[in-house]
Order: C-alpha cells, then structure tokens, then sequence
C-alpha cells in the first residue's frame, strides 16, 4: 500500500497545496462585496455571486484592455517562438568550442538586469520614432523574452542527433529547411513550453507598457488592473475578480499546452493530435 | 537514370585533434562502379565518406565528381545520398514522409514523390510499414527504411554506411541481391563499407581494404583474395584468416620475411610435412575449421569438411600446395 | 486597434498641428472624470490630447522619469506637491506665473492662496497651477456616536474631546479611530500645538520630533493613540483590515483621511455618516496639512501654448465644476469650493464646508528635493514604533539620526 | 583558406546574427549608457547630466540603506534560490514517472505560474493576513499562534520567499521535459550493474540533468535577485524596517521615484556584479560535474 | 568466482499490446553453459532476455536462477550481467568510469576498480581510450566498453545481445575467442544472442532457434545444423540456407511434403541427375556459390570450390548425395 500513497497520495497533496492559490482567488471573487472576511478556511463562499464580474465593465473599459492585451500577445507570442527557435538552432550548429562561447554570452546577457534598460531603452525607441507604439511592447520578443528561452531551445535541439541533420542537408535541404522540417517539428514540447511562457510573460507585462505607452486608449489589461487595485483596496471580490480576468488567458492557453506538454509522453500526444 | 560521373580523392587528410583518421587517400572509381570498403574498425571508413558527401571539411585533399572539384559546394548540392551507419530516420515523420523527404525537398510534387516513395519500399519488403512511425519498427526494418530513403534519389554518388548489419542473414541476403540488381539499373557510382567478408568479396567490382586511415589495397576481391598486398591484408581478408609464419617455419625459409597459406590451402594428409597436435574444432555446419598447433609453437588454422571424428589433442599431419603460398618481405609487402 | 490608426507616433514634434500630452495619476474613477473634462476640452478647443493616465504616484514617476531621460516628456503632468520639489528643484518645470499673469481666462485671485503657495518653489514665482485642496480631516460614524450617546464633532473640539469618543467607541470589536503612522497624519498636530516636525521648514536639516516639546508631546499623544489607550486598531487588525474596511463595516467610529476617501466611503449604506475637523491641541490653534495636485509645464519644450490652454480649461470654472462632481476632489479654485457642486451634492458627507473652513490653516510640508524619499522612510519608522515594533524613545532616535543624512544628500540637478 | 570554418558553423553564426543585432540595440547600448550614466549626476529629469568621476562610488560606502538592501538581496536568494531549486527539482523527478491522471498532478504544479505577478502578490497579502489568512489558520490547527507576517523583519522574508516557492513551473517544466530525455536504456544498464533507485537518482539522473540543473541554478539566481521582486514590491514594497528592501526595489526607488538616476544605475552595476559573483560561485562548485562539456 | 547456478524459464509469456513478442518459452541452461540464441529480427530474442534480467514483468511464466524464483526480484538484486544490443554507455562518464561503474556501485574501492576496469581494456583493445568519452569512439569501439563493462563482473548469469556485431571480422574472431575463455574461466551461465551463423554453429554448448516468440528447436549446434527439427530451422541455419524444395520434384518425390539439401551436398557432377543454368557465381575467396535455376524454375544454391570458371549462363549438371536429403512432412516438421 506504501506504493499507492507514493504514487498517488503525495503527488495528490502536492497537486492540491499548488492548486490552492488559484483556488482562493476564484473563490474570492465569488464573494458578495462587502461581506467580512471569512474567519476559517472557506472552500466555496456562502452566497457566491457574479457581480464583481459585472461590476467590472462598468468600472473601465475592460474590453479594450483586454482587447489590446490580446493583440499584443498574438503578434508578440510568435515572434518570440521564431526568434527563440531560430537562435537556439544556430546555437546547436555551432562546433563545441563556440557553442560554449555562445551559451556563456547568453548567460551575460541573461546577467544584465532589467533595471540596467528600462530608462535607457526609452532613448533607442525615441530615436527609432516608436514610442508609443506597440513596437517598445514586441521588444522582447524580438529578445525572446529572455536569453532562458534560446537556450532551452539550443538544448533541445541538442536531443536531433547530427546525423540527423546531416542527412537531411545531403538530401537536398538547405539549413533553413532543415531547421523548420526536421529540428522544429522534433522539439514541439519545447516549442509549446516557450509559447507558453511568452504568452504569460507578455500577457502579464506591466512595465514595459507602463513605461513606453502613453495613450491611454493603448493601455493593456495589466495597467489596467493597477487603477482597479487602487480604486478600493477593500473590495477584494472586485479584485480577486480582475486578477481571475488576468489569470485566466494564461491558464487557458496552459490548459490547452498541457494536454502535450504535460503527457506522459508528449511524442505520442503530439502524434494523436495529427489531422 | 544519371551517369553520375567518377568519383576521384585525391589526398584527402582529415584529423579530429590528435587522433588522425584519414591519412592520405587517393582512390579512383570510375562511374558506375560499385566499390565495397573493408578495414577494421576505427580505420576512418565513415570518415572518408563523410569526406565526400561534405560534412566535414578535409583538412588536405580534394574530392571530385565527374571531373568536378567539390571543394566549396556545400552538402545539399553535391549529388551524394548516403546511408547512415545509425540510419538517421527522422523520429516525426512517418516511413513514407521519411522516404519522402528529399524528393518534397527538391520539389517532386506531393503525389508523385508518395509514388515513388511506396515502390522503393515495396521492393524493400517494407510497404506495410508505411504509416508506421520509426520507433515502431524493429531495427532490420529501420535499415531498409533508411536505404530507402536513398533509394528513392538518383544521385550522382551513392555512400552506404554498413548498411546491412541489423538484418538477420536470410534477410541480408535478399537485400543484398536488390541492391546489386539496383545498382545495375540506376548505375550510380556506389562506395559500399562493410564488416561482412561475404558482401566484400561479392558484392562489388572492387574492394578497398583500409587500416589506420590509408588504403591498403584496392582492387577486383578475388584478386585482392588471391595475392594480398601486404600481410594486413592477407590477414585481414578471409575466415578464419591466412596462416602467417613470420620467417617461414614449416612453410619453408623466408629469411627476415613471412609465409603465409590460406587455411583451404591445407589439407590433413597422414603423408603430409607438417605434425600438429588439435588444439579445438569448430564445427561450422557446411565445413568445419581445425585449430592445431605445431611442435614449434606455430599455429596453423586449416579448413576441413565437417564431422571428421577428430578431437582436441588428436595427432595430424598437413599437406600444403606450394604454389598456394604467399611470400611477404620484412615490410610486410608481397614479393 | 493600435497598429490600424495611422501616423501615430510623432505627432507633437510636427509643429504645426496642436497635440498634447497630458499625464496624470488616478484610479478608474478619477480617470473616467478626467476623461469627460478632456472630452469637453477638446470640444472647445483646436487642441487635441492624449490622456496617459497611470494608477499609482509610483507609477507616474517611473514613466515620467523614462520620458525625461529619453527625451520626451509629456506637455502637460499632474505633480503632488509632496513630488513637486523633486522636479522644481532640478528646473524641469516651465514656470506658469507669466502665463497666469496673461490669461484673460484666470485670474490669482480665484484660487486658494494656500494651495498656489505651495508651488512656488522660491516663494514667489508660481511654477504649476494646483488643481484642488484637500486636507487632513476626520469622517465620523453618526450612529456610532448616537449609539455610544456622544455629541457629533463640532468645530473646535480639542484632543481631549476626541480621546474621549474613541475610548467610548472602543470595544466589542469596534475601535474608536482609525489612522495611518505617518509624517502627514501626524505634522499636523504637531502644529496645532505650535511645533513642527523639522526645524526649519524652508531649509530642514532634520526632524525635530524628540527635540521640539511641543512636537514630542504630539506625538506622544499619537502614538498614545495605539500603545497606551488602544482606541485604534493594533497591528495584526490593521493588517487584516484597513481601517478604510473597518469605516465602512461600521466598526470604526473615526477615520483620519483626505477627501480622497469620500467616493469609497459613498458606497456606504448601513449608516450615516459626516466629516468633522480635526481636533485641536489643548491651548493650540487649528491647523491641518495641505494635499494637493497641480498641473505642471515640461520645461523645455519648443510651444507651450496648447498646454496652458489645457490647463486655463482644466483650472477654469467648467474645468473645476467637472471634476468637482466626482466628489474626490476639493476645488482650488474658491467660486467653484463654496458652489452647490461641492458643498451640497445629493450625496453625503454633509459638512464639507469643513474642508473650506480650514483653508486658512493648511500648511505644508518642505519643498526640498529629497522630501518623497524622507517621508517614505520616516513613514516606515514611524509604524514601527506606533505599533509598538520598537520602542518608542529608541524608535524616535533612529528615525532622526538614520534620516539625517538624506536631509543633506546632494542638492540634485543643481 | 581550407582550414576555414566549415559551412555549418558560418550558418550558425547567420542564425544567431539577428539575436545579436536585437541584443546590441536593446540591452547592450540600453546597458552600456547606463554605465556611463553611474559616472555623473544624472537625476533621471534633466538632459545634460555632468561627469563627476567617482562621487557616486563614495556615495556607496555610507549608504546605510544599501547596507539594509543588500542584506535583504542575499539573505533572500540564500533561502529561496535553493527552496525553488529544490521544489522544482523534486516535483518534476517525482511526478515525471507516468502514472494515472499524472498530468493533471503536472498541471496543478505549473498552475501558481501563470497567475500575473501582481494577482500573486494581492493574493498573498490574503494568505499572510494576521487574522483570517489561511497560513495561521493552517498553524492555528497546529495550536500555533501563528504570525503577523509582515509586521517582523524575518516572517516578512520568509514570506515573500513562500510566495515565490509557488511559481516554479518553469523550472518544473524543464526538469520533466529533461528528464523524459534521458534514455532509458540507460537506467536498465545501471539497474542491472546493480544500482538501485537512489543509487540511479545520484549516479545517473543528478549527473546526466547537470546541464539543465546548473542552467536553471543559474537562471533562478538571476531571477531571484533581479526579476522576482514585483510581487515582492507589491507585498511589502521594502517593509518592515527594509527587511525586503531587495536591491532592484532600491534601484527602482532611486531611479523612478527619488532622481537618483546616477546613483542607481551605479547600484545596477553593482547588483550585476553580485550576481555574476554567486554564478561564478555556483560554477565553480559544480566545475566537476563538466555542465559545459 | 561464482558458480552461479542453472537458469530455467517456465511458461514464460509477454506481450506489447497487440504484439506477442515471446509466446511460451520454457528452457532450461544447466549452470555453466552457454547457449547461444538465434532467430529472425523481431522474434522476441531480446524481449526473453529482458525478462530474464527483470527489466519487463512476464504476462505469465517463470525465471528461475539457481532454484531460486525471482519474480519478486528487482534488476538491481538480480545477479545478472547484460550487454545491450545498443550499446546503453553512460554518456557523461569516460570509458574508464563506464566500465568501473558496477564495480563502484558494488563498493569495489576504488584503486582496484581502476586495475580491473584497465585490464578488462587492455584485453578488449580498448586500453588507448580509456579516458574519452563513449561518443569519441567509433561503433566497434563503443560495443567493446559495453563488453568489458559486462566482464569486470562475475555475475551468475551473462546475457549478451548480439555483443559483436559492430566489429570488424578480424576482431570478432579474437573478441569471440576472449569471449569463449572467459567464459571457461568464470564459468557463469550465459546467453548470447547472435544474427552470426558462425557464432551460433562455433560457441554454444547448445545454440536455440526462436521464431515468432516461441523455440523452434534447442540442442548441440551440429545436431541442430544436420538434423533441422523443421523447415523453418533448416531454412534459418546454414549460408546460403539449406535448398527446400515442396513436393521433392528433381530430388525425388514426396507427397505433401518437402524435401531439402543443404548447398555442400549438391557438387557438381558431369553425369549428375540434375541439370541447371548458372543465374550468378559469388565468389567468396575460399569457396564459391553457384546460384543456378533447374529448368522447372527452382532455384538451388551449390557451394563449389573457388576458381570455378563459370560465367552465368552455362548449363552444368548436379549431383546430390540422397543419405544427406532431409524430409518433412506437410506441416513442416521432420520426418
Ligand atoms: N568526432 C570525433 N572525435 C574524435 N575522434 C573521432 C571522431 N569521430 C571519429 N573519431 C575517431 O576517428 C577514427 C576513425 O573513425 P571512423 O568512424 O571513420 O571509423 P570507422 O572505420 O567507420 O569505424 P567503425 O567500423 O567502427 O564504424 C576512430 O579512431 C575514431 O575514434
Ligand atoms: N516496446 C515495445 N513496444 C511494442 N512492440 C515491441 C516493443 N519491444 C519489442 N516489440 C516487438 O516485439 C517483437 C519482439 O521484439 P524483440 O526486440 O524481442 O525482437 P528480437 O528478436 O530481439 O529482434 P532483433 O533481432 O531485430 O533485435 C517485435 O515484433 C517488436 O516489434
Ligand atoms: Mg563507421
Ligand atoms: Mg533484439
């Protein structure tokens, strides 16, 4: 019997402890506003109601920012998949000696930290004519979001054995071709795990917009959620609700990443997706 | 079909840091031959034909095809397919997109590449494998995919890479016989490597024995059989291999060099010259190799039909033809 | 939506067309108010703008300063005066006393002197034009003070009166007054009993809280408030529920806010409520503490013409009476504070002539700098005392001696 | 030129050429005028800022609140960098075993990680919350008073790094997605040479995941002493007492909200080189196991 | 050393989903015997091996070493070696490290693991690469680390999946022979999967035949060679394989039945009952294969002496030695 509590009990308590942050906070916003706070652990308010859903709308144009949270994520979360992948496979084409060079690169990039650009960037896009664009938004994108997401795919381009590629170049294809018909489509996981991760990164980015949007009819839904987290900083159902809108995207794009990314064997998963 | 056009190396040199695997080959074949490569292992076969189709760079030499010199044409434009010695199946596509890969790649439209990518299989025995992916196969079937794959092409130059060594021996044979038969009809320059002494000797027009990155010999196998070049080669080629007696011994004096005879070319002859005592016999069905000892040491293998009722331990004589003998120098070089 | 409009960008550095940038801080509320008065604005005017709202004062900074240090600031911000020194000190403001003195529209004399002394950074120059007047004041549950049978808060009452109707208030969960520990909350009784929290005001070198008597014995009184009578929320309650929450539950009898509060606390439903002054020290006079925000000019921009029609419009009696009827806010300008918008809405609290009766009184904290920074830390000093982390006399020490450096921190941008 | 790079390594540096020329423009010209900025009196407001040589630098030394700050930078990264490590690591070797409704298990680990910074943040001020927190009711349960969480210098610490122990689903990712790599093969070869599971854990799985453990060590490092403090600035924005006044959250007071624009780009530098002090530390511990071989 | 102790399968049955890759096998090694395994590609020769070592849990059946069931027995407490038809070298360890990796595991200290690990090399040839890594050698090379990380063991039970067929002839004769003086030395009971006819007709004490999950027929290797229990033994065994032909036709009728004669048994004979064209010679140096076809299309293998100067073509006439047919019935089981 140890062996059930090892394979499932604990993975079970984990998986709840985990899944209680998301919990709380849906059933947060399920509360009547102006309810006292629950005294003990509540698993499902008492008179659990919509409103701080409907209340929302009323409060601010929600739907432009999310509708302005969604473009920028439709254009960002490609470009960061591409300039991820392709970066990560020039990495693996690289001989050892450079390849090393180029990793300990990436990490000194990964080194500078944030604050080192975010005043300094503003002069690049002024002088570039893009403030105030979406461009400042795609900017990490074009940076894969982070160094973390080239070399995760220079690694998993490192499970393609050479020969691999190899063969594929003697049959006929150039680099480019081998990159997108032979390495891409073996490292799908991967490629779903960065989707993934850019998607929450630039969905949830709040400091580039703060910093580089000016029109307030721009605006994306986390600038959003700092004017709700200001307008009453009691009404947790109306907050609680604004992060569930937040969350949500992210957690449904995961959702639907998972069902590969997260299978016992993804290869497989993949190949029952196939049309 | 293509002509192809020779296959000329000239000097080609290649070294991974200290370890040098290709030192100086030149080697000729004129288009359309098939040629098998022999030498043991680590005596850079993969790495000549690695050398040709372009994934590495030689680091002297030069490879040329139908007089042209390939130095800077990268690998997907020489017209080279080649059979990996790890296959090199593509794990996301299935035995057919894996056929068809290069064909899409160089624009075959879609329904005549699945046309032609589903007779290469069928004659490979692997049609019902098409929709399979390639870790649903066994390892023979995943060779024949692989060969395949380059079947289905019309290169300039064929390079296969042992490419028969995961079939059983019924299977290896009938392949081997399709690949002979297709040789024939595409006539594509072919470099065949090989552990198998019967495909060595069989399968092409010449074969090339190579050691410790240089060839030893090249040239038709039962000639190369028949009068090695050089010891290595006598001992390298045949099993159980040539009786070499460095100096002579019982074959007969060969100051400073070597004699060796072929284990057929002796025969147990109770009048024969040489006593040896039986140190093991193994029985290998069709016939059966004697593994004796002589008096002096030497050890002399000699092939004889099966169930003789000797046992180790048991007294022979031999007889020896000889005119059968072979004569090295103390270099090791054929006189 | 953003990559289909065309030509944006670059408006403003066209010249000929008349676009601005104004930049402001708010929460939703504020900024659907702040809307209607752009709205309206460009409906009399040649003048376009673009509305660059943020939530937090934090955030205004980070985006202010990301403009001014690449370049392109915005033509118009929305500056608290506690900020306002940082950016007067470092000339980044295009003074608006000349435009003031030529506007046929304003005139000096419609609005609180207390509030334009404020942004003159050098006494006599205004620099920005503010736009409201809050101040220090306290909102009082009528039923709780019925039900404890207490006498509302009338002008004049002394800390006295009002210890007492927390004491009386306190108990069966409810507490009898709410207050955050800051400098803000507590400067200004320290100058109702004619002391100050640094010794000069025009140039402080420190705080003065252990060192002037008549400050010490405010703060005393203040911090007595939590430590010695218990009258407000201890620690671990205030975290669990501000006392904002607590007001508007109904168990709170007192809360020590600016107007700021007055939208949220109209939610209320269950009871009554007003506002009252602040109490006076026993023998002081009446003193509370400015807050105030005030549009302000980027100094070095080609054309400032379209910003001040914007804040002629913004500053004048439409512009005033606009964002007035939010509630939030208390207008600087003096016509439109003593009209019906403000003083009688349909909606409580019914006394806000309390806010205009105390604007002779308002005073500030220093202009220097470095203040927004002083003040953040002394505010974290201040809590952990008031909430009994530290001790009182060693927590009063270290606040004076760790902020003394960041008084004489190098004038910046000089 | 014969012995020339091979054509395979030139269209390497192609594939990485757009990469670098987006790293120049936005992180490497952006990062280098901040270094020249630390050497003058920029405020962040003016445009002209002066060179004063090395005053910032001397600015440093009697700083007490980098004192404060830096404390709280490391103490924090020695207690959450290994407790994230650990956690992912662990989650992803147990749960990477298939087993009934195992994604569902995988999926409630990565969950926490998609929720925006500042939801995590706004929903830990409700799990620390003195009275009705869930936390002290858990330890309520347990007969413990439990804690006013962010009122104590250490509790304040201790929280954030809870806080930060949820979102480690990247790191999760990657170990499982590392782990489902290696060949099985090898784990019969070992068993049948005798190793058992722990004996496998340590001999093959540890050493074989080296890479990706030392990149994700690596990262987290990073992540934990640059990046991770909005939540951080949300929950306790440098209180109690500058208890977690972590150094990017002093960069950003210094720079954004006090015109100290010179002086925190010094601090930038200061943090990068931190940073690059504890990875160089990190390395050379792990230097055995070969991670860039 | 160990003596071991006999292995015995019973029953033993295992399934991938659809595919039944062993179907029944019962076997029995008396302790200190090596037998070796032979069979098509996919006959389930590694899947019995797994189950041997506890890798797969049979769907039924029973493996007993030493008297002992080990079905609750974990791989790591089985006293069992294995070489993998793949090789499964650890990447991150040298070669060294790789073969003293049971050692170490097992406590040996340290020093004295390096000594044996180095002589395991040196006896391999593989002592120049002790310090590399497995991917810096080439195929032969890496399935000689996986052989001598099997050797330093002494384990009761060795089970070799084809541990020789990346080698080049030459070195698998002498690693055959190493193989073999091992095993008289430690004595451990041992299988060897082998697709190598000389392997399996030289080294068992017994070789097995498989197909199809199941055994076809086990016994000494010339019994089995000169008395196939069926058709499919008598077509598996023997290069070319024995020549089967339905019904007897030219080798003298058999009703229902089917006759065979292996290639040595038919010689070439001016005034043999069998006339036939010559398709191809394979000239193989020590001896030759005549593939001729009789005029009623059978095709019949003839192994003849080298230098034959046939061309494809002539007619010749064979003989065939009629003690040597071998007869089966319908079914294709022996009679
Ligand atoms: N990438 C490499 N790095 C270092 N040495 C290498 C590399 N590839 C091959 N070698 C060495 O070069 C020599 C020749 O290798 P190659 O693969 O050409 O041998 P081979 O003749 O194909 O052998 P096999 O029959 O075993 O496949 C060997 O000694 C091998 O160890
Ligand atoms: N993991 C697996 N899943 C599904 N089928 C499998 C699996 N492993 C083996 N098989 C199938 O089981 C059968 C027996 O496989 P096994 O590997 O035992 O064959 P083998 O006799 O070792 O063949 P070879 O000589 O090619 O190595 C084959 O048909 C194979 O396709
Ligand atoms: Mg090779
Ligand atoms: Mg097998």
């Amino acid at each position: 019997m140890s062996r059930v509590a090892g394979r499932f009990v604990l993975p079970a308590l984990v998986a709840a402890l985990f899944a209680a942050p998301l919990w709380f906070m849906l059933t947060g916003s399920l509360r009547p506003a102006g309810l006292p706070p629950p005294r003990t652990l509540e698993l499902w308010p008492p008179e659990a109601t919509l409103d701080a859903y409907r209340r929302l709308p009323e409060l601010m144009p929600l739907f432009r920012y999310l509708a302005n949270s969604a473009m920028v994520a439709a254009v960002a979360v490609p470009l960061t998949v591409l300039t991820a992948a392709l970066t990560g496979f020039g990495v693996r084409l690289l001989p050892p000696s450079a390849r090393r060079k180029a990793v300990v690169a990436l990490v000194v990039v990964l080194l500078v930290p944030v604050t080192a650009v975010w005043a300094t960037r503003f002069e690049v896009f002024r002088l570039a004519g893009v403030t105030d664009t979406i461009v400042p938004l795609l900017a990490p994108a074009l940076l894969a979001v982070s160094p973390f997401l080239v070399l995760l795919y220079a690694w998993s381009f490192g499970g393609v054995p050479d020969s691999q590629l190899q063969s594929a170049r003697l049959e006929g294809a150039g680099w480019l071709t081998v990159w997108r018909r032979v390495a891409l489509p073996q490292v799908r996981p991967a490629t779903l795990a960065v989707a993934v991760l850019a998607f929450t990164f630039h969905w949830a980015n709040f400091i580039d917009p703060l910093l580089y949007l000016h029109s307030g009819d721009r605006y994306t839904f986390p600038l959003a959620l700092r004017f709700l987290l200001l307008l009453n900083p009691t009404d947790w159902p109306l907050l609680m609700a604004g992060c569930v809108i937040a969350t949500l995207p992210c957690v449904v794009v995961f959702l639907l990443a998972q069902r590969v990314l997260l299978s016992d064997d993804p290869l497989a998963a993949l190949r029952r997706g196939r049309p | 079909m293509t002509d192809g056009g020779g296959l000329r190396l000239t000097g080609l040199v290649k070294a991974y840091g200290p370890v040098r695997a290709v030192e100086g080959v030149d080697l000729d074949v004129p288009a359309g031959e098939l040629v098998t490569v022999v030498g043991p292992s680590g005596s850079g076969k993969s790495t000549m034909l690695r050398l040709i189709a372009g994934l590495e760079r030689p680091d002297a030499g030069m490879v040329a095809v139908g007089g042209q010199d390939l130095r800077d044409v990268p690998p997907h434009r020489r017209s080279v397919a080649m059979v990996f010695q790890d296959y090199a199946l593509y794990p996301h596509l299935t035995v057919r997109e894996n056929i068809m890969f290069g064909l899409r790649v160089r624009k075959v439209p879609k329904g005549e590449a699945r046309r032609q990518a589903g007779a290469a299989a069928e004659r490979l025995g692997i049609a019902d494998l098409l929709d399979r992916y390639p870790d649903q196969a066994s390892g023979g079937q995943r060779q024949r995919v692989a060969l395949a794959r380059a079947l289905v092409r019309s290169p300039a130059v064929y390079l296969l890479d042992e490419p028969l060594v995961s079939l059983d021996a019924q299977l290896r044979l009938s392949t081997r016989a399709d690949l002979l038969a297709l040789h024939r009809q595409i006539g594509s320059t072919t470099l065949h490597v090989t552990h198998d002494q019967a495909e060595a000797m069989t399968m092409g027009d010449r074969v090339v024995v190579m050691d410790a990155g240089r060839i030893r010999q090249a040239g038709p196998p039962q000639e190369v059989y028949d009068a090695p070049a050089d010891t290595f080669v006598a001992g390298f080629l045949g099993s159980p291999p040539m009786n070499l007696v460095p100096g002579g011994g019982v074959l007969g004096g060969a100051a400073g060099g070597t004699v060796g005879v072929r284990p057929e070319d002796l025969a147990l002859d109770p009048a024969g010259p040489i006593e040896a005592t039986v140190d093991a016999v193994e029985t290998l069905g069709s016939e059966a190799v004697l593994l004796t000892r002589c008096p002096d040491g030497l050890r002399l293998a000699v092939r004889t039909p099966p169930r003789l009722s000797l046992r180790p331990g048991d007294t022979v004589r031999l007889r020896f033809d000889p005119d059968r003998l072979h004569r090295f120098d103390a270099a090791g070089r054929r006189v | 939506a953003c990559g289909s409009e065309p030509g944006n960008g670059d408006g403003r550095s066209d010249g000929a067309d008349r676009e601005i940038t104004v930049t402001l801080f708010g929460d939703a509320e504020e900024v659907a108010g702040y809307t209607s008065l752009v709205e309206a604005f460009e409906a009399s005017s040649d003048v376009g703008v673009t509305l660059s709202p943020v939530a937090t004062q934090d955030d205004l900074m980070a985006r202010l300063t990301t403009a001014f240090a690449g370049g392109a600031p915005p033509d118009v911000f929305l500056l608290n005066f506690r900020r306002y020194g940082q950016f007067a000190a470092q000339d980044v403001i295009e003074p608006v006393q000349d435009y003031l003195d030529d506007s046929e529209v304003l005139g000096e004399d419609d609005f609180s002197p207390r509030a334009l002394d404020a942004f003159r950074f050098d006494g006599e120059e205004l620099t920005c034009m503010p736009q409201n007047l809050s101040s220090l004041v306290v909102y009082y549950n009528r039923d709780l003070f019925e039900a404890a049978g207490l006498e509302p808060p009338a002008q004049g009452w002394t800390w006295n009166d009002f210890l007492a109707a927390a004491t009386a208030l306190t108990g069966g969960g409810t507490y009898g007054a709410g207050v955050e520990p800051s400098v803000i909350r507590v400067a200004p009784f320290a100058w109702s009993n004619g002391g100050d929290v640094v010794d000069d005001p025009d140039e402080p070198t420190i705080f003065t809280l252990t060192t002037d008597p008549a400050t010490r014995q405010a703060v005393d009184w203040f911090l007595d408030l939590q430590l010695v009578h218990g009258v407000v929320p201890p620690d671990a309650e205030e975290q669990s529920e501000s006392s904002e929450a607590r007001f508007l539950r109904g168990t709170l009898g007192m809360y020590l806010n600016s107007r700021v509060a007055v939208p949220t606390l109209r939610s209320i439903e269950g009871f009554e409520w007003d506002v009252a002054p602040l109490p006076v020290a026993p023998g002081g006079e009446p003193a509370s503490i400015l807050h105030s925000d005030a549009y302000c000019m980027s100094a070095g921009l080609d054309d400032h013409a379209a910003a001040w029609d914007f804040i002629e419009f913004a500053m004048g009696v439409e512009g005033q009476t606009i964002l007035a009827a939010s509630g939030r806010t208390v207008p600087s300008r003096l016509d439109v504070a003593s009209s019906d918008v403000f003083l009688e809405p349909a909606e409580p609290p019914a006394s806000s002539q309390v806010y205009l009766d105390i604007e002779p009184y308002l005073r500030a904290t220093p202009r220097i700098a470095t203040w927004s920074r002083i003040e953040a830390e002394a505010n974290d000093l201040l809590a952990e005392v008031f909430y009994g982390r530290v001790d009182r006399e060693e927590g009063l020490r270290r606040l004076e001696d760790e902020l003394r450096p960041l008084f004489q921190q190098p004038a910046v941008g000089s | 030129m014969t012995r020339a790079k091979g054509e395979r390594s030139l269209s390497g540096w192609a594939f990485l050429a757009p990469y670098a020329v987006a790293v120049v423009l936005l992180i490497a010209v952006p990062a280098l005028l901040n270094v020249g900025y630390a050497f003058t009196d920029h405020t962040g407001l003016t445009r002209d800022p002066q060179f004063v040589g090395l005053d910032n630098v001397r600015r440093l030394a009697d700083d007490a609140f980098l004192a404060d700050s830096l404390e709280a930078s490391l103490f924090h990264v020695a207690l959450s960098v290994p407790l994230r490590l650990l956690a992912a690591v662990g989650l992803g070797l147990l749960l990477a075993a298939p087993r009934p409704g195992g994604r569902w298990f995988r999926t409630a680990v990565y969950l926490p990680t998609v929720v925006p910074d500042v939801a995590l943040a706004v929903l830990f001020l409700w799990v620390l919350n003195p009275l009705y927190g869930p936390l002290n009711q858990l330890l309520g349960l347990f007969g413990h008073p439990g804690y006013t969480w962010l009122s104590d210098p250490t509790t304040a610490r201790v929280g954030v790094v809870l806080m930060l122990l949820f979102p480690i689903g990247e790191g999760f990712v990657v170990v499982l997605a590392a782990r489902r790599l290696l060949d099985g093969r090898l784990y019969e070869a070992a068993a049948l040479e005798g190793c058992g599971p722990f004996g496998q854990l340590r001999r093959i799985t540890l050493p074989l995941l080296a890479p990706v453990l030392v990149l994700l060590a690596v990262r987290d490092t990073i992540l934990t002493l640059q990046v991770n403090f909005v939540p951080a600035y949300v929950l306790t924005d440098g209180r109690p007492a500058n208890a977690t006044l972590y150094l990017p959250v002093y960069i950003f007071d210094q720079a954004f909200e006090f015109s100290g624009f010179a002086y925190a780009a010094l601090i930038t530098i200061l943090l990068m080189l931190i940073t690059a002090a504890i990875i160089a530390v990190q390395l050379l511990a792990v230097r055995r196991w070969r991670v860039l071989r």
